[in-house]
């Protein structure tokens, strides 16, 4: 059989290698002129999506297992890659979303315009899309590490795209020192782990006791490693501007795929064991729900388009979580429905918040492309200029909400179905999912209430400055990977049922426990079926109704005129509700963890005042409240030390001279 | 030539050494740290010399040759020159007035007496009691290096600790090994090159050779 | 034939008393020489010794007896340091009245008494002397207790003549100690002496007298026996060098031969050394009075370099 | 013939007695002060022949007197080593009691009389009993007295704050000093074994097994204790201002007897009770008596205050003591007991010639102060003329503090370099090339002094008056001072001149203490040689270097005078310059300048140089005002920050008294309850 011929970790393989090196042939400028190198580029790398998603695919409906040993020796152990449904799973997205945002790349950071850093884009680009791929190919730490690590690295570097702007370093520092940090707890994790196991190998599947002081040890170094890497809700300080400060197409591919490589890493870890204490999810669930709602909390009170994406990326890894949560509470009480649908409701929502947020992501860069702004408050009527964006944007804005009949309906729906598993229960374990429901239920209806926010001021309404109105649609490379991105998202809300058999196996891999249970099923547990059914009814009635009212609308006359003004003589689109105003209502009620900052200067007296400004901003509260405080007393306690530390060369060689006196002393002594 | 009179005039060089040691500490014009470091070489390889007659070991002869060679011309040649064209003749000045420096030099020396004292009681080599000397000039080199604030200073602190570290090698066992010899040489002239450009490159940025003047490159806080 | 122990005291002290003036006439011959002047007669400083015997005395109003009773002192002091020291033999019955570290000490009640002379008259000249002369002695005493030490290191005592009994016999050795505690007591006779480049024994300036400073006021008989003592202390450090570094040919008796051998070796000692002495003298020039820490300090370190270079190497 | 103990406690009594009857005399002041102070000798006479009596007999005497606690009678002895100090202090007592009959004098009719006898003769009750004392309870009863007298002495006159605040600093220091004694002797006692309060008698301790730690804690915590009251830097604030302030007869026993008591503390310590130490223990005394020596002597030489300058000479001395007893018990460490008892007997040589020679430096310092009432030597000069008889006895001061042949302080520091020349004996090889340094440290020392003190005399006794007031005024002063002084200064030279017979005489002291006996080679060749070790390794002769140097001065001065020259006086040479002031001559400040130029680094010196202009060209300045102000850096390095410490310290435990009814209660709550939690 040709499946045999080819097989999925065959092709995965070449996908990974070949979406790494997409890139290279740009480094080399004699070659190749960066115009032609970046279409090379580009066509590399949709040839590795093409090739990887057909591998993953393969893989989840076959449900196959592979594992290599590589045949060279690193100072530890011989590595291995593996590929099996959880990885395969993963590598949907991975090979997904940097296919399209490199098409979208094409257009959007055209070699022509941005001749400085193309080369260096497109190729860490690439690099970056096949290491995460490698990560979640790897089986042993050490593979693993020297992935990661490329992938921290050459993330880096696109968050440093515009290294000429100090913001953009700035970011790219936090992202670079956090990872780090981050990079640090998995230092920790993979020794525990080979203390335990003995081999720098990953174990099977379930086979680790997790009642062990090692394993609460592994749990939280890799809840920190991993959490930071994901951005969960206190180790998510570098994303906002991270996010907001890389082109667009990169935040796509780091918000939508990078992020899910950090749950990987969690849920790879959490396969390892049995017998999972309920502090574990109950801890899981926990930040699930305050990154959901803090998160989405933060993006209601920003005004940059992008930090707001970002902030909501937080919000649905939240959501992912709280997934995980209820599957980890569920194999602490022993139900396998449980289980499922946590796991199952994570991994589709992984797979659908890459989709969506990639999406929304290009939108959002196509906005910016043609308003040159990411000010949301500055821009207004994009719809008018961009039909087909707003349509695609509303496609994703509708799928982040989680309404139906789109994709992230889908996935919360499984989540909850979870929670009611859980609430079925008894004891503190129907608590912890009795409290996370509504805590769910708040994050979608913030969520929509941002979106309504972003899409209104956004598209609707009138321009808000000459200057930053937008000129013109985006190009076809641009709107075709949206598009691809939309189908996928109406597709998955659509007919859930068509990956009901990959996702049960995808599961079935992370947690094999589930299989002892032969009847549960994700097609006996989700009402799937019927959730087509529905969103398929609704669409019908939409589109029936869309259609009845053209129909009104062509035959009824229509005239054209100003908005009212309520007999106010001279509106102008700055009086337009803006962004800040929308959201001020939520931003206050929130306040107590936003901490926004209001600057309202009193408005001067007389009869012809002078004018004023008003400003107000949400910063990235954690960081400033938290974290710089923290670090500020750390440097100044440090100061001291700091001190010794003085550019002065002979000081130096006088430590060296003491640190040898001590030496000898101390052997004497 | 008697074993014994060997072994008293190796003392005598190696005291010689030292004092040159000292002498480094104490000069303040940079053209006689040259000559004085010149001198140290010249003591050494006679030294080296001597021990290689004494104990018959001739591979010794070439080190002694080739520390002539390096240390007693061509190093002094390279800084001397480099002195002339980088119009640096001034007196050096000291982070830590010259007395003071002695007499932590003489600290110096009775630790290293202190520490070297166990192995002079167990190594039976003739010239094990000039270790101390040896571990002596190298640390009298690092506090030369410590205590000045010229770049020139530095580098010739460096050289005198390096021949603290060869007259340690001849005195505890009859020299290194051929090859290390010729690659610490080797290693050395390309030092003395690579400081060269350094200190041009100081002397243009900052118009002085006072490598204080680099505590500027720090990050200000 | 040998001479009694008394006797050769006697000899000894007699030799020094009148030898020192030729040596010093010596000196000042050589230093003329190297300078390409003509010099006087060996025999000048009798002359001028006994010019100022001659002369009468001029003192100050507020002169009191201190003044008066120093010069005496100061000679008597010298006199009988010239007792202690081996010259001609080791058998002295008045060797034993001081070890180095006493003799060094009887040199110090005359600088006492010399600086307190200089302070009597209440002239700035002469506390200004005394001011710099107790400063240089405090700096060149540790290194002259450094360098007595190693000398006394190697041979195992601090008494002149066991110092030349035991040095005069030893088998020669190359000795780093002593080449480096020499080196070191030259730099401090130097200083004790009041040559160049510490003090300038010839010139009247304010800005580099320092003994001068102190003598300044005096004149006649006690003029005169301050330039005796003067030239009495000079040759005492050189025969104190000589008996703790080149003793060879000091007689270990009072035999005839051996003293006339001994008082030939030491005229030519005496000679080279006055020719050292004055090449040094000649190729350095008078040092500011503030850079004599450093000189000192440097005479030190080469005593303390010979102390150690004695425990590492011998 | 009585026994020494009961000639020394009659001396005890008598001084005693003095104190009580003092104030019944105080209506007849004319017999009062003659007779208390007469008394006062006689008793101090009792002391000196029952401490001669026993250091030559070398015999132990013990008696215990059944007053004091309960199980706890006052023990008292006699050995060599307490009557080696009880020499040391009634020769003091003496002589500064001689000398007092004619000082205080110079009190009389404005202050009472009554209190200076009173404390004074219970101030030398106390010195003689912390000597002869041995249990704890009885030592610190004694040494409290001491203290207490002293204190009262220093605040004699209370009027002036600086006195006050001197007075206070010495009581703080003191009594700091003294509880770490009292720990010291807490700890022995705890160690030896013995039951109840017998442990605190001196035998108990004796024989007490000490574990290394206990003992080294011991030794230390005493040693603290001693040196704070010696004066060893960086425990010497209090000295320099005690002692200027205290009257000058007093200040001559302070610093002459009192600092004493220490070094026999210490010796008491070392060598008595634990006998078997570490070497360490030395290289720490040795070290802080290198330490005390050299920057005493460096702090002495930037004074200008008479007094101040002689009271840092005692940090010096005593430092050259410490170093002594330090190079002592390092030789005693390594089992050399021979070269131990050279330096043992060095350093106590030393002790008694510091006594001797502090005490008549002191004195002259009163005599001056008497005359002339300043204590600034820029304001003297010249008083030579003015004071003939004090000057050449205050010279002797000088010449033997100086260390120069042949008055005593050579042999004892001559003495102290033969145990450093000995030192290359040592088996250890760091310590043979450290303790060599040590001796040019020494050296220095002597150096220093001996330009110190050409100063003092310099500027004091010659040039001319360079005070405002008319130097007419000034008079020598009366006979019993002069004898006090003469007496003192006959000591310097004797013991200068015949040390091989006073080494024989101590000799009692190094065999019990040390286990060997020097007398026996240094007097190897008769009373005219001293040969400490062996006559081939050093010697020395006072004699013949006295009586050298005499015959040939006498002579030299009888060959020139036999033809009669003359010699004319005339005004001082002014270099052609006319207008020569006596403020032209050098000064103190002047004469130290290069030495503060070299070594001033280890003082904060602060010179400022003010031109007050005359007119507005600031070529013609009108004057010039220099000052210079010299300061311990200790101070601002030890004490302030320890003073600031404890400030901060209060203030924190100040914010517990509330002074709200309510908070008190709850302490005493909280007490309970901490108590009640301890407890159950």
């Amino acid at each position: 059989m040709a499946l045999e011929l080819v097989s999925p970790s065959t092709l995965i393989f070449t996908a990974t290698l070949l979406a790494a090196l997409s890139g290279a042939p740009l480094l080399v400028p004699r070659l190749l002129n960066a115009s032609r190198g970046q279409l090379l580029a580009t066509v590399l790398m949709l040839l590795a999506s093409a090739i990887g998603l057909t591998g993953a695919i393969l893989t989840l409906l076959l449900g196959r297992t592979e594992l290599f040993t590589l045949p060279w020796t690193l100072p530890f152990d011989r590595p291995e890659i593996g590929i099996d449904p959880l990885s395969a799973w993963f590598l949907l997205p991975i090979f997904l979303i940097p296919g399209c945002a490199a098409l979208y790349a094409r257009s959007y950071w055209h070699a022509d315009n941005s001749p400085r850093n193309v080369r260096k884009m497109t190729f860490f680009f690439g690099l970056m899309s096949g290491s995460m791929s490698a990560v979640t190919l790897a089986r042993d730490g050490i593979t693993f590490l020297f992935a990661w690590e490329i992938m921290a690295l050459a993330a880096y570097f696109l968050v440093a795209t515009e290294d000429e702007k100090p913001e953009v370093n700035a970011a790219g520092t936090l992202y670079m020192i956090t990872t780090h940090i981050g990079t640090l707890g998995l230092f920790a994790l993979f020794p525990f782990l080979t203390m335990t196991t003995g081999s720098w190998l990953f174990p099977a599947a379930g086979s680790l006791d997790a009642s062990s002081p090692a394993a609460a040890a592994m749990f939280l170094t890799a809840l920190f490693g991993f959490g930071m890497k994901a951005g969960i809700m206190p180790l998510h300080i570098w994303l906002p501007s991270a996010h907001a400060n890389a082109p667009s197409h990169v935040s796509a591919a780091m918000s939508g795929v990078i992020l899910k490589v950090g749950v990987y890493g969690i849920i790879r870890t959490l396969s390892f064991f049995y017998g999972v204490p309920l502090w574990w999810g109950a801890l899981v669930l926990l930040l699930g729900a305050v990154s959901g709602i803090v998160g989405v909390a933060f993006a209601i009170g920003q005004h940059d388009l992008k930090r707001l994406l970002a902030y909501h990326s937080i919000e649905n890894i939240g959501i992912i979580f709280m997934g995980l949560g209820v599957a980890l509470i569920g194999q602490t009480t022993a139900s396998a429905a449980m289980v499922l649908l946590g796991t199952a409701g994570a991994l589709l929502h992984v797979l659908n918040h890459a989709t969506f947020k990639a999406l929304l992501f290009l939108g959002a860069g196509s906005v910016i492309h043609a308003t040159g702004t990411r000010e949301i408050d500055l821009m207004g009527g994009v719809a008018r200029k961009l039909p087909y964006t707003a349509l695609l944007f509303g496609v994703g804005a509708v799928a982040i909400c989680g309404l139906p009949p789109l994709n992230g309906f889908v996935s919360e729906l499984l989540i909850y179905l979870g929670f009611f598993r859980g609430v079925q229960g008894s004891g503190i374990a129907a608590a912890a999912t009795a409290l996370a429901a509504p805590a769910l239920a708040v994050v979608g209806g913030l969520a929509v209430a941002c979106f309504v926010k972003v899409y209104g001021i956004v598209f609707l309404g009138a321009p808000r400055t000459e200057e930053h109105a937008a000129h013109h649609e985006a190009g076809w490379q641009m709107l075709l990977p949206m598009t691809i991105l939309a189908v996928v998202c109406a597709a998955v809300g659509l007919a859930p049922v068509l990956l009901s058999g990959m996702l049960q196996r995808a599961s079935l891999n992370a947690f094999p426990s589930l299989g002892a249970d032969a009847d549960t099923s994700l097609a006996t547990l989700a009402p799937l079926p019927i959730v087509s059914m529905t969103a398929l009814v609704l669409l019908v009635l939409l589109a029936a109704l869309a259609f009845w009212y053209r129909r009104r609308l062509t035959a009824a006359p229509q005239g054209e005129a100003d908005t009212w003004g309520c007999g106010y003589q001279r509106p102008t689109p700055r009086m337009q509700y803006s962004a800040s105003s929308f959201a001020e209502l939520l931003t206050g009620l929130y306040a107590f963890v936003l901490k926004p900052r209001t600057h309202r200067p009193g408005i001067a007296s007389g009869i012809f005042p002078a004018g004023t400004r008003f400003h107000s901003h949400v910063p990235e509260a954690v960081l400033e409240l938290v974290y710089t405080p923290a670090l500020e007393r750390l440097y100044r306690r440090f100061l001291p030390i700091r001190r010794m530390q003085n550019g002065i060369l002979q000081q130096y060689v006088l430590y060296i001279l003491i640190t040898l006196v001590v030496l000898f002393l101390s052997d004497y002594l | 030539m008697t074993q014994a009179f060997a072994v008293q005039l190796n003392s005598l060089l190696a005291a010689l050494i030292l004092l040159t040691a000292f002498a480094l500490l104490a000069q303040r014009k940079i053209l006689g740290l040259v000559h004085i470091f010149a001198w140290q070489g010249f003591f050494l390889a006679l030294s080296t010399a001597v021990i290689g007659y004494a104990s018959g070991e001739h591979h010794l002869y070439i080190s002694s040759l080739l520390t002539l060679v390096m240390k007693v011309i061509l190093l002094p040649y390279i800084l001397y020159t480099l002195v002339r064209k980088l119009k640096i003749h001034r007196d050096i000045d000291a982070v830590v007035n010259i007395p003071t420096t002695m007499l932590l030099g003489i600290m110096l020396v009775v630790f290293s007496y202190h520490l070297t004292a166990p192995i002079r009681e167990l190594s039976n080599l003739m010239t094990r009691s000039t270790l101390a000397v040896a571990l002596a000039t190298v640390m009298l080199g690092m506090l030369m290096m410590v205590t000045r604030r010229h770049a020139v200073t530095q580098i010739l602190g460096f050289l005198a600790m390096e021949n603290g570290l060869f007259f340690a090698a001849t005195s505890a066992t009859y020299g290194m090994p051929m090859v290390v010899e010729l690659g610490v040489a080797l290693d050395l002239l390309i030092a003395a090159f690579i400081f060269g450009i350094f200190f041009f490159h100081i002397n243009t940025t900052f118009e002085s050779l006072d490598v204080e003047q680099m505590a500027k490159l720090k990050e200000t806080d | 034939m040998s001479l009694h122990p008394f006797a050769i005291e006697l000899l000894q002290f007699v030799l020094l008393l009148g030898l020192a003036p030729a040596f010093a006439g010596w000196v000042k011959i050589l230093k003329c020489r190297a300078q390409g002047r003509t010099a006087p007669g060996i025999l000048q400083p009798y002359r001028d010794i006994r010019r100022l015997f001659g002369k009468d005395i001029v003192l100050a109003e507020n002169a009191s007896w201190i003044f008066r009773f120093t010069p005496y002192l100061v000679f008597g002091v010298t006199a009988v340091a010239a007792g202690i020291i081996p010259l001609l033999s080791v058998d002295l019955p008045l060797s034993a009245t001081a070890d180095v570290i006493a003799l060094v000490m009887l040199f110090g009640i005359v600088r006492f008494f010399t600086a307190l002379a200089g302070m009597d008259i209440g002239t700035a000249f002469g506390g200004m002397g005394s001011s710099r002369e107790m400063m240089i002695a405090s700096l060149a005493e540790p290194a002259m207790l450094m360098a007595v030490f190693t000398v006394s290191l190697a041979s195992n005592s601090s008494s002149l003549t066991q110092m030349v009994a035991v040095m005069g016999q030893a088998e020669f050795a190359i000795r780093p100690s002593l080449a480096f505690a020499l080196a070191a007591f030259i730099m401090i006779a130097l200083a004790e002496t009041g040559r160049i480049p510490v003090d300038n024994p010839a010139t009247h300036l304010e800005l580099t007298m320092v003994h001068e400073a102190m003598i300044l006021e005096y004149s006649g008989r006690h003029l005169a026996l301050f330039e005796w003592a003067g030239m009495m202390k000079l040759t005492i450090f050189f025969a104190l060098g000589i008996a703790a570094f080149s003793p060879w040919g000091i007689a270990a008796d009072g035999d005839i031969g051996a003293l006339l051998l001994a008082f030939g070796l030491l005229v030519f000692k005496l000679a080279v050394g006055a020719l050292i002495m004055v090449l040094i003298e000649t190729g350095l020039a008078k040092m500011r009075l503030f850079r004599l820490p450093e000189y000192l300090g440097s005479a030190f370190l080469l005593a303390t370099l010979g102390m150690i270079a004695f425990f590492i190497l011998e | 013939m009585p026994a020494s103990l009961d000639i020394a406690g009659f001396a005890v009594l008598l001084l005693l007695a003095l104190a009580v009857l003092a104030p019944l005399l105080s209506s007849v002041r004319t017999i009062q002060i003659p007779l208390a102070f007469s008394l006062s000798a006689v008793a101090s006479l009792a002391a000196v022949v029952a401490g001669i009596m026993t250091v030559a007999s070398g015999s132990v005497a013990s008696a215990t007197i059944s007053i004091g606690l309960p199980g706890l009678p006052f023990h008292l002895r006699l050995d060599p080593l307490a009557g080696f100090f009880l020499v040391v202090i009634g020769l003091m007592g003496l002589f500064v009691s001689i000398y007092s009959i004619g000082y205080v004098k110079g009190y009389g009719g404005v202050r009472s009389m009554t209190q200076m006898i009173c404390f004074y003769t219970l101030f030398l009750a106390g010195m003689l009993l912390v000597v002869l004392a041995d249990d704890a309870y009885f030592f610190l009863v004694a040494w409290e007295l001491m203290a207490a007298a002293s204190y009262f002495l220093v605040m004699y006159e209370d009027e002036k704050g600086e006195n006050r605040r001197a007075a206070f600093l010495y009581l703080l220091i003191a009594h700091v000093g003294a509880l770490a004694i009292l720990l010291a002797f807490g700890v022995m006692a705890g160690q030896s074994g013995a039951p109840g309060f017998v442990g605190y008698t001196f035998n108990a301790m004796r024989s007490a097994q000490l574990s290394s730690g206990w003992a080294a804690a011991a030794f230390f915590l005493a040693f603290f204790g001693f040196a704070a009251k010696a004066g060893v830097i960086p425990l010497h604030v209090w000295l320099p201002e005690a002692h200027p302030v205290a009257p000058s007869n007093i200040s001559a026993l302070m610093s002459g007897v009192m600092l004493k008591t220490s070094i026999y503390g210490i010796c008491r310590f070392a060598f008595d009770f634990i006998k078997v130490f570490p070497w360490w223990w030395g290289g720490v005394v040795l070290a802080l008596g290198l330490l005390s020596a050299v920057l005493g002597v460096l702090y002495a030489l930037m004074q200008h205050d008479l007094k101040r300058l002689l009271a840092y000479h005692s940090v010096e001395n005593i430092g050259i003591i410490l170093i002594g007893l330090g190079l002592s018990m390092i030789f005693a460490a390594f089992q050399m007991p021979t070269l131990a008892a050279l330096a043992l007997v060095a350093a106590l040589y030393h002790t008694l010639n510091h006594a001797v020679f502090k005490g008549l430096l002191f004195m002259g310092a009163g005599a001056v102060l008497h005359a002339t009432h300043v204590r600034n030597m820029e304001e003297m000069g010249g008083l030579i003329h003015r004071m003939p008889w004090t000057a050449p006895l205050f010279l002797v001061g000088c010449v033997s503090i100086s260390a120069l042949p042949p008055f005593n302080g050579f042999v004892s520091e001559w003495l102290t370099f033969q145990a450093f020349l000995l030192s290359p004996a040592l088996p250890h090889p760091l310590l043979k090339l450290l303790i060599p340094l040590g001796a040019a440290l020494l050296a220095l020392t002597g150096a220093l002094a001996a330009a110190c003190f050409v100063k003092v005399f310099g500027v004091v006794f010659l040039g001319q008056w360079r005070g405002h007031q008319k130097p007419e005024r000034i008079h020598e002063v009366g006979p019993s001072m002069l004898v006090g002084m003469l007496l003192a200064a006959i000591s310097c030279l004797l013991l200068g001149i015949f040390p091989t017979w006073v080494i024989g005489w101590l000799d009692t002291i190094p065999e019990q203490l040390c286990g060997a006996k020097l007398a026996e080679s240094a007097g190897k060749f008769g009373w005219l040689w001293l040969t400490p070790i062996a006559h081939e390794r050093a010697s020395y002769s006072g004699p013949v270097v006295f009586i050298g140097i005499l015959v040939v001065v006498a002579v030299t001065w009888l060959l020139l005078h036999v033809h009669a020259t003359s010699v004319s006086r005339v005004p001082i040479w002014d270099c052609g310059f006319v207008k020569l002031t006596p403020r032209m001559q050098y000064t103190a400040s002047a004469f130290s300048m290069p030495i503060r130029r070299v070594l001033g680094f280890l003082f904060a010196v602060r010179e400022q140089v003010e031109i007050v202009p005359h007119t507005n060209h600031p070529a013609l300045p009108g004057s010039l005002q220099y000052r210079l102000r010299i300061r311990d850096r200790f101070w601002n390095w030890l004490y302030a920050p320890q003073g600031d410490a404890a400030y901060w310290v209060a203030r924190q435990v100040g914010r517990l008294q509330q002074g709200r009814i309510q908070i008190y209660l709850l302490y005493s709550f909280v007490t309970l309850i901490v108590l009640l939690v301890f407890l159950g």
